[in-house]
């Protein structure tokens, strides 16, 4: 039920504008670590856009830099034409792990985002009660955080997010603890909410069959570089099968791009350990 | 009772030891100069080991006497009642007195306080409630026609550590205080303050008690030999400061320092010492009277009987000894 | 299978479990009773063995009159009020001023790291020590002992702020400012709760800090009333059982004040945070 | 692209980066420097300005001079090796009765329950309330000293410990066990380091409570040594250049100590859990 | 290169006899919320187990128990015939999230184990490298774990419960946060230790092709009974293709198991939501 067609004529919405980011390493020579070097996206409004690469490629520093919780080393972030350095509630990530408030039920994380906006207790409540049932959490609305499975606290961090409604979803692997039935509910959710909302979602995933099942276009980063690899425009019609030939073949350069990027980093791993 | 914490202080043997308590006050001048320079522990010979213990407020004295960590101590009158109520009468005794006068009511010159007639809606300290100077200020208050505050009357009397008291002053938060020296010297030097009444004028001949040596009863009891060499000591360390006044304020403050970090100015020192006498008379009167003051101003539910504080029968057999008058 | 029986079952077993939750803190009274008993065996026994005269160790029969006299003249039920009224107000200055000045020292590093040194060299001051300049600026009277009660709590008041929030997991603050926080919604819905059980353990420290500066403050600023007031008296006529009685008030009074306010807290905190599964 | 060269670029920043890290401490001690010419400053206007006489406000160089003299008649030097030795003997018992009780009040829940009541009821106790117990059972010396020290800082020691163990996340606890962990290894590598953060918040604390002790028993059980004997006796005789002097010697030590233990172990931990990344 | 064949012979080394678990619900008529009922599963010697059910069925809860981490409040655990009620490094788990130490770098981390079993510094340490090559993360050796990205901290707790050697691993969702390739490595190392070494594996997973490629047997679990709804073993030899007929078959199975549940969970939930 769910069709979209890749937005050609969209303006960029958001700009990630030659983002670079270095670390230093922990070792005794305190080596320095770029992770990011010099990335360029463009992301059209209302585009879905899904980013795959290996652990560690910066996937996630990515996200955080673009919501503005991470300042670059260089380059910049324009969102609208606006350049950005601070948070704001037009971009919001639904972060890998860990940032549910163990002192708020279910239900009032969910509508946490709602009353710093002030939203009415009456209206918010009411639009957390519906969040925690799209994402099945009902029953567990009055749990506090430590009592609920992996899975579960993965959910309450999605509705969280789509409580706040905002412009820009930056989702990091929203999926990765969900049985296969869930997360099929939670595709159709989020399409359907693409659809009508027309937001614009920035996805990471691990998962390629969800990469190129969700994504109008699919981001391929690489650690090697520390930049964008490669991009695949997906403008097949939604609902996708990802058995289908075409997208067999989409899947195999997918993991061929990748697959390149292991076996050099394996390389390099193993020189460095042999020495 | 058992004794227990003491080490050797009761027992028969060959090293004795005696701990006597002092404060680094005027009052207790024999003891400073005479503990401070090693007279004491001449006279009381090299078998028996004395121990020094110094002492900055009278409870703290008291304290240690029950507790049976010093045996003997230069103290002030009101510890030595209290300590000898507290207890039944069984804890301690007054064995000599050791100084005479030394308390002033100090008025502040710009309270306008010129006579008796003056002190009503004034507020004044005392060192501390129901010692010897809140006892005789508040008596004096009534004789004259006052009442405090907490009976209903117009006069406020608090009481405040005596150092405070120059603050309080200073701040004019005060307008007199009833002091020891040589606090009222220092009150008159830096707080605008002028002797209002040396307390001297309130009593016979001028003789009031300030300081005693009071003694543990046990300890007394077990060694009388050593109670009196220690009194003998005393005795004569009294008149040779009586008899080298000038030499005394040197030899007193040369032993401050070592103790206590800082002297107390010479001038300060000399104007207290001006309006007291050491003494090894206890003057039983003033502190009988200042006890009976004590319960009709209502500071003791029922007067306190110390028909048996004092044991003078040493102090007075070295005085025959020494042919000087004893005390009755 | 019959799995409706089973769960009716595991029900009932709840159940049970529930109740011997609620029994526990019976067991914790029985607890304290047993602890005060031993306590007042011992003491009644170090009283009857005489190894110390009765004027300075007095029996607990004596001590429980004493406190009886005190009540009857008043003098304890007004100490505790007017103590108690001292420490709020005392208090409530502290917490005002150490948490604003802990969240000056977040937001502002340089000033931060340089209060934090200055915030713990005052901490280690006595309290005694403020007693002088306290009596030279205020006088004698409750403002002066206010200024000694806040100078020795407030410094314990900053350094727990500034602590505890400086310790919250990064990740909460990053989630809460994405979400749009920040100023004084940043600090009330994210870092006060995430700071909470290490806020609880310096707030009650802090508390203390307050009582002994109080306590000291009123033997040396005489006003007349008070607890402090009561033990300095005791101290001065050398009366152990007033001492004694005053430690015993100002002993249950704290265990009252944690229960009903710092446990209450914790407790609750605890059970959110899903901390009380430690050792189960 | 020639990312060899952005590398390069990329490491420079870097570099620079960690140099601006370094010339903060710099700044640190320009803040301090800036925060004590305020001080001094304000303190010799209001000295000048004359709104208290000499005697009750001195100025800065009579408290200089005081200093000086202090040092040279020794009594400051000695004054602070034995106030530092006694301090350290007296928190060195704390610490370690203090974490025992604390382990085992985690370890057996009935014991905890009611001993954490105990134990705030007891910390709120004043010090000063402690000395006459002091001197009746040890007298006037030492052991005495360390008696009062003891009391008032162990019970903040035993509350710190049993408070942080028990907010340690759980999990971190779990996979302890499940690696084997138990009994010390427990406590020494899992919920020691666990804890830190907020042990090191409580241990500041009860060292300053330590502090507060240790100078109110050096003023009241007097041993002639001390920075709280050259307090006591300062106040006895109203001399407030002494006073000022030892209390600007405690504040000094005060911050040394912090500086180099406390400050240390924790910007140790916060570096180690990632804590410092709070507002980058 | 691996292969391996169903272990019929070898006996029952852990036994999970009848295990209950309810929790509260924390809602105000505080409901129980039975999620275990009865569960029993015997594992053989050297058996490698997948588990596989919805979110928030109980397998944390199961592994946790069987660890002797959780008491079940019926039924009992025993390995080798012996009732266990505690833990023990024999039966060592690889949580599902956040149980890294963060005052520790990942060697540290990876040789706290060996610690505690008082093996020498030299020794554990060299155990600890190896390990963290195995997980290909030589180069952060000495990082913090703040330092590192989500899917290398998943790799750490692999390296540190590898390190321990137990007989009984315990891994709840151990590859989730990983890229194909990563994920692919660490199947062959698992299979290959699992093959070496004979250890017996518990193995929880949302993926269903990691299920059937890694298990002799997968282990449906249902939150609607709360116990094991069908087993399925699996006695292909390895490496297994999971786009092979057979396996097809099988994951059609499974998946048709895991649907079922999941269609009488959201029945549930939506009559709750309306009432
Ligand atoms: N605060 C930090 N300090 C040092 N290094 C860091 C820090 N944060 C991230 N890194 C490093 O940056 C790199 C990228 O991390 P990031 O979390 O962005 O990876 P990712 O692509 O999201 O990986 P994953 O798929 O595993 O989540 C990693 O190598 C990590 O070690
Ligand atoms: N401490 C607890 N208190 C209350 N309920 C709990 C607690 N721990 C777990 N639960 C509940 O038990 C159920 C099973 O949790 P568990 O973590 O075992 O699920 P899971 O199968 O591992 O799910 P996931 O795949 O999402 O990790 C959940 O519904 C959860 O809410
Ligand atoms: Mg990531
Ligand atoms: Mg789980």
């Amino acid at each position: 039920m769910i069709t979209s067609e890749y937005r050609q004529s969209a303006t960029a919405v958001l700009k990630v504008n030659e983002v670079s980011k270095a670390f230093q390493y922990a070792s005794p020579d305190s080596q320095t670590h770029v992770v990011l070097n010099r990335v360029s996206i463009d992301v059209k409004d209302g585009e879905f856009v899904t980013i795959v690469g290996p652990s560690g490629c910066g996937k996630s520093t990515l996200l955080n830099i673009i919501a503005g919780l991470e300042s670059p080393d260089s380059g910049s972030i324009l969102v609208k034409g606006e350049r950005k350095v601070s948070t704001s509630r037009d971009r919001i990530v639904i972060f890998q792990e860990g940032a549910l408030f163990p002192w708020l039920t279910v239900l009032e994380n969910v509508e946490f985002g709602l009353k710093l906006a002030g939203v009415s207790l009456d209206k918010r409540r009411q639009a957390a009660r519906h969040f925690v049932d799209t994402v099945q959490l009902s029953r567990f609305a009055n749990s506090y955080i430590y009592q609920l499975s992996g899975g579960m606290k993965q959910r309450v961090a999605i509705a969280r997010a789509l409580a706040i409604d905002p412009d820009i979803l930056l989702m990091d692997e929203p999926f990765a603890a969900l049985d296969v039935q869930t997360r099929d509910l939670l595709h159709n959710q989020v399409l359907h909410l693409h659809e009508t909302t027309k937001k614009t979602i920035l996805f990471v995933t691990h998962n390629i069959n969800e990469a190129v099942l969700l994504g109008d276009r699919v981001v391929v980063m690489s650690p090697r570089t520390g930049s964008i690899k490669k991009e695949f425009a997906i403008s097949l019609p939604r609902p996708r099968d990802v058995g289908s030939p075409e997208m067999t073949v989409i899947k195999r350069q997918i993991l061929n791009e990748l697959e390149e990027d292991f076996h050099f980093a394996r390389r390099e791993t193993r020189t460095e350990t042999i020495q | 009772g058992i004794s227990f914490g003491g080490n050797g202080s009761s027992g028969g043997s060959e090293s004795k030891e005696l701990r006597i308590g002092y404060f680094p006050n005027i009052n207790h001048a024999q003891a400073v100069i005479g503990l401070g320079n090693g007279d004491f522990q001449k006279a009381l010979g090299n078998d028996i080991k004395v121990k020094i213990q110094q002492f900055n407020a009278g409870p703290s004295a008291i304290e240690a006497l029950f507790a049976n960590q010093v045996d003997v101590t230069y103290i002030g009158p009101n510890p030595a009642i209290n300590g000898y109520v507290e207890s039944n009468g069984e804890a301690l005794r007054i064995i000599s007195g050791a100084a005479s006068g030394g308390a002033v009511f100090i008025v502040r010159n710009d309270a306008g306080i010129y006579s008796v007639k003056d002190l009503a809606n004034k507020k004044f300290a005392s060192p501390q409630f129901g010692n010897t100077q809140d006892v005789a200020l508040r008596k004096y208050l009534l004789e004259n026609g006052y009442k405090t505050k907490d009976k209903g009357g117009d006069v406020e009397v608090f009481p405040a550590r005596n150092a405070d008291i120059v603050t309080l002053m200073i701040k004019k938060e005060i307008d007199g205080a009833w002091v020891p020296e040589p606090w009222g010297a220092k009150l008159v030097k830096e707080a605008n303050g002028r002797i209002f009444l040396d307390e001297r004028e309130l009593w016979p001949d001028g003789q009031f008690v300030t300081a005693h040596i009071i003694a543990r009863t046990d300890y007394l009891e077990k060694n009388p030999e050593i109670i009196s060499k220690l009194l003998e000591a005393h005795v004569e360390k009294t008149n040779w400061i009586n008899e080298h006044q000038d030499e005394a304020v040197q030899a007193f403050n040369a032993q401050l320092e070592k103790v206590a970090v800082k002297p107390i100015p010479e001038d300060e020192l000399e104007a207290g010492l001006s309006r007291m006498t050491l003494t090894w008379d206890p003057v039983k009167q003033s502190l009988l009277k200042s006890a009976n003051d004590a319960f009709d101003i209502g500071f003791f539910d029922e007067n306190p009987d110390l028909s048996g504080i004092y044991d003078l029968t040493l102090l007075n057999k070295i005085l025959r000894e020494k042919a000087l008058e004893q005390i009755q | 299978m019959n799995w409706k029986r089973t769960f009716t079952l595991l029900e009932e077993k709840h159940a049970q479990k529930q109740s011997s939750r609620r029994s526990f803190d019976i067991s914790d009274a029985a607890n304290i009773a047993l602890f005060l008993a031993a306590f007042v065996g011992i003491w009644q026994l170090v009283f009857l063995l005489k190894i110390w005269p009765a004027y300075l160790m007095p029996s607990p029969a004596m001590v429980i009159t004493e406190i009886g006299d005190l009540i009857e003249n008043n003098s304890l039920p007004i100490g505790i009020g007017v103590t108690l009224a001292r420490l709020a107000g005392g208090f409530a200055v502290s917490l005002g001023i150490g948490v604003g000045v802990g969240l000056a020292m977040v937001k502002f590093r340089g000033f931060g790291k340089t209060m934090s040194s200055f915030a713990v060299g005052l901490l280690t001051f006595p309290s005694i020590a403020w007693v002088p300049f306290s009596i030279i600026f205020f006088g004698f009277n409750d403002s002066a002992i206010l200024f000694v009660v806040v100078m020795a709590s407030v410094f314990s008041v900053i350094i727990t702020t500034y602590s505890s929030i400086r310790n919250i997991p990064p990740i909460y603050l990053r989630a809460a400012r994405n979400m749009g926080a920040n100023g004084f919604a940043l600090f009330r819905h994210v870092m006060i709760p995430a700071a909470t059980p290490s806020l609880i353990l310096g707030i009650r420290q802090a508390w203390s800090f307050a009582w002994h500066a109080l306590i000291g403050a009123e033997m040396l600023i005489t006003t007349l009333v008070g607890l402090g007031y009561i033990l300095s008296v005791g101290r001065d006529i050398n009366h152990m059982e007033t001492i004694i009685a005053t430690m015993i008030t100002i002993f249950v009074i704290g265990i009252i004040f944690d229960r009903i306010i710092f446990r209450k807290i914790e407790e609750r905190v605890r059970s959110r945070w899903g901390l009380d599964q430690h050792t189960e």
